[in-house]
């Protein structure tokens, strides 16, 4: 099956928008967030216009519909996952999910002594909590280092960092050079070590369906606006046996069984994990949007995006001046191309490609160790999605052109 | 779905109303023939958990069929564990386990009016099936 | 100015649902969340459909627009609530927002055998974060009790227990009883106590305008879904003071200033709590919300509420079996009328009602403790809003006399 | 608000440009014209924090009026320095610290491109009223 990028296309209403005087709007930061298709716009606009009411407690129509759309959302998104609703917590992005990991599970599972290992590669969520986590509880941090020849994980550093490891924290794929780690190695190494295995998938999962029973993870951080869905939700996916180990992170109403003034005792399961009135037009659109992605071939996507995502870093090496960071070369990964001018400043660039009706990211992309792995401390980055066309690159790369030839002298 | 011939009779006359007052009324009339569980035989043991009404339930084997009887203080839990009984009593506990819920639903008696797991009906309806279950293993 | 309410009705979409077979929608379970006037939804669509990025970090048209309307909703918000941008942290609601008070501020501020004074009153998401951090710091909790006679806070009790307390949590206004409680009196005698303040606000901003500065507490918490604003989205008004006090609570992107392998630095002021991509859209229409508010009269809009509920209170007691709860004969205090009948139990009448049209709420309204108090387990709730009119209030009556006298006997 | 003429005079030539990559241009023809400060005297103490970009600024009073020399090593931003040079070199400090810096948005240049706290034009501005501040009351 392949895509019809066209009708794709035309379920994004914001991808007809003009910029910059005029020009069309080409959307090159999807690593960022996503666009919405209007399905998931339509799905939560429905929600307030027809069921809204607050979920799981009252004994009237609006609630019950309310609440049986917020749980199926739940069901639809665990099955698109590859699990089920037990195993689903709803948080507010990754960067919640990966906090409920330290403090929900880390901060009572492990202490003094104990190793987590996470790498350079890491998103800053997937760094910083784990520092103030063994800041307080004396835990013992360990980095597996990017070989910046290859654009990889050492993984010999890593395998010999495994001995006496609790916790392993990897990001699925990178946001910033788009290569995919090696999961599945990453977990029976890990499992076989005695650690759990926490997968940061925020640019894995818009890409490619994640399987969280195939791929055995304990853990998997999820954000719903970089796979077409909403701001402000995302989720856990945690093994029953986790979330039972699993103490409460946030507290309140809805997490709870009984409460007297003297003690609480806590709901079981995802429910104890999700205090007060929840996210409920956001649980839906998340929903709305597996529900699309459902309909396409996931594979071609990725095959689509690959294909946008290598063209360009080609093109890219190609341009005067210019270092591409990572290697497209590579089946699997996503559609991030990173890159730098030597020199015309990042900053610069991205305005002139903005001129241009270009939207590239330009910083660090919260990942700084990574970056000062490669000694510098921002790049342009331009992530694909599935909307992006052929012609949008190659427009980008031609663009590019244009600017360095006239203020790349 | 095929329902037990009780329980299809059930379902069509509710199925017949459409106010859902009346439906309630009418719940209340058959709940009237169906036998209860007394308040004296409740207790912690048979008690179902995560309802808003104190709802109880005793079920047991007679002759190899599974029979049931309930108790609650809400009425209308009450009147859903009478159709309940409609919809087990007198089968084979291989057959209620293997039962859908949703006669409720074609009844247009909107069990999920308190959805998930504060809904009375469903968790009253899981522990008939467990129940069943553990009479057939215990059998 | 008085208000019109049919103008109003009509700019909520909801309102014109039919249930319970072709029944106009009286629509009373407002205290648990609002409906969403069109203009709020409308705001979102808008988002999405045109302006969608992520914010912060980018250079580039989108993630400029986003950004600017980000943060103009964070000013908007931070005005309507009397106070300034850099005391306004965004959350997903008032639990979160107190949980943040509790993991932020009282974590690193308090310690072993510190007080934190609680009442009775609160709702679960002001307990059980208390009762938490309790347990880990060996902080003491002491419990202000309610007088069932006048249904207000035991304020000799209150004055007594401030004595060496570093924390007082009081509800603005309960969700049950629909009084107000003394909030100014309260701040007054626990500062001079050398106590900080957090005010639970969830009932009390939708009805009447917050002025953090002029009422002086040191934290206010606060949901969006309550006012008019969409779900999964609320905040935390905090003095510059208290925000310079407070520690990371999570962590990740957007909330740091730098980031090695060895440590991280964190930015300063609101921007420290919000890890993360934000709730872009949920902001933009929570701040829609306040636009929206702030057309209206807020003193009609309360005058308004409250007649409804002392009407519906006075009506109620005069039914035949119905024990009202609370006093809706002061002039403050919410919309909230709890009531139970003898017979018939709590969650039939809801049923019945709802049979009618009628949304009114069932349960134990995240308020274990108050129910306890007043020995009951849960109650029937109807709570109005500033679309409700009286003919609805009457209606509700009416219903309800029906039901009693068919099935109270 | 009325600016001073220099830098109306380049809000009009700006603001006639349809196309931002011309206004670009434009902006780097101007910025040749201002007296930049260079790379040499780049210090810590003169770093402006919260840009992207490196972005250092240096401010005196000369007879009594303000005078600011900058540097960045984004073209762009080291533009917009010049733009602001034109607003507030040979003025009171008083009047400096007074300026809005809407001006480079009427100029079309979109200033907000960068917006919040890592807008290197807003923090440059800030820093450089700041700096009027203290000389004005040093002075
Ligand atoms: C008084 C009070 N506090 C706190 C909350 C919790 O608010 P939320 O569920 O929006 O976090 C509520 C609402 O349920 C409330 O009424
Ligand atoms: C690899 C990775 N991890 C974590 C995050 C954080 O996701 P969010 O900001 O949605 O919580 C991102 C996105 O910024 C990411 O790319």
């Amino acid at each position: 099956m392949s895509l019809d990028i066209e009708s794709i296309r035309a379920d994004f209403p914001i991808l007809s928008r003009k910029v910059a005087g005029g020009k069309d709007l080409v959307y090159l930061d999807n690593a960022a967030t996503t666009q919405k298709p209007q399905v998931v716009i339509d799905a939560m606009t429905r929600y307030y216009e027809q069921s809204n009411a607050n979920v799981h407690r009252a004994v009237h129509t609006l609630a019950a519909e309310a609440t049986e759309q917020y749980e199926a959302a739940r069901d639809t998104l665990a099955s698109w996952f590859g699990t089920t609703r037990d195993n689903l917590i709803f948080t507010s992005g990754t960067t919640e999910a990966i906090n409920l990991v330290a403090w929900g599970w880390a901060r009572s599972n492990l202490g003094a002594g104990d190793a987590v290992v996470i790498t350079e590669m890491e998103h800053h969520a997937d760094i910083v909590p784990w520092q103030l986590l063994a800041e307080e509880k004396g835990i013992e941090i360990r980095v597996v280092p990017i070989d910046t020849d290859q654009d990889t994980l050492d993984m010999e550093i890593f395998s010999a960092s495994l001995s006496g490891a609790k916790l392993v924290c990897v990001v699925h794929t990178s946001n910033v050079l788009g290569v995919a780690n090696p999961v599945a190695d990453i977990i029976s190494q890990s499992h076989a070590a005695g650690a759990k295995v926490l997968i940061d998938a925020a640019q894995a999962a818009p890409h490619e369906r994640i399987d969280f029973e195939g791929m055995g993870a304990d853990f998997v951080a999820i954000s719903g606006h970089k796979m077409c869905g909403p701001t402000g939700i995302g989720c856990l996916l945690a093994t029953t046996g986790c979330i039972e180990e699993m103490e409460p992170f946030m507290s309140g109403g809805d997490m709870i069984e009984t409460v007297t003034m003297e003690k609480s005792t806590f709901a079981s399961g995802p429910q104890k994990f999700e205090a007060g009135t929840p996210k409920i037009a956001e649980a839906i659109g998340f929903a709305a949007a597996a529900d699309y992605l459902s309909k396409l071939d996931m594979e071609a996507v990725h095959r689509h995006i690959r294909g946008l995502a290598t063209y360009t870093a080609n093109e890219l090496k190609s341009v005067h001046g210019i270092t591409v960071y990572g290697d497209h070369s590579v089946a699997d990964g996503s559609g991030v191309v990173s890159f730098l001018h030597d020199t015309i400043h990042a900053e610069d660039l991205a305005r002139f490609m903005d001129a241009g009706g270009f939207a590239m990211r330009t910083g660090h992309h919260c990942a700084q160790p990574l970056l000062d792995a490669y000694g510098v401390t921002s790049t342009n980055r331009v992530s694909f999605y599935l909307y992006n066309t052929q012609q949008e690159a190659s427009a980008f790369v031609e663009h590019l052109r244009y600017i360095v030839d006239k203020f790349g002298g | 779905m095929t329902w037990p011939d009780a329980l299809q009779e059930a379902i069509d006359t509710f199925a017949d109303v459409f106010d859902p007052m009346e439906r309630y009324e009418m719940l209340f009339e058959w709940a009237a023939d169906v036998n209860e569980l007394p308040d004296a035989e409740w207790n912690d043991s048979n008690m179902i958990h995560g309802c808003q009404s104190q709802a109880h339930v005793m079920c047991h084997l007679e002759d190899g069929l599974f029979y049931m009887r309930g108790g609650a203080d809400a009425q209308i839990v009450q009147g859903l564990m009478a159709i309940t009984c409609l919809a087990v009593n007198g089968r084979p506990p291989q057959e209620v386990v293997e039962l859908q819920p949703t006669f409720v639903d074609e009844m247009g008696l909107k069990a999920s009016l308190t959805p998930s797991r504060s809904n009375g009906f469903l968790n009253m309806f899981k522990r008939v099936q467990d129940e069943a279950r553990s009479l057939m293993e215990g059998a």
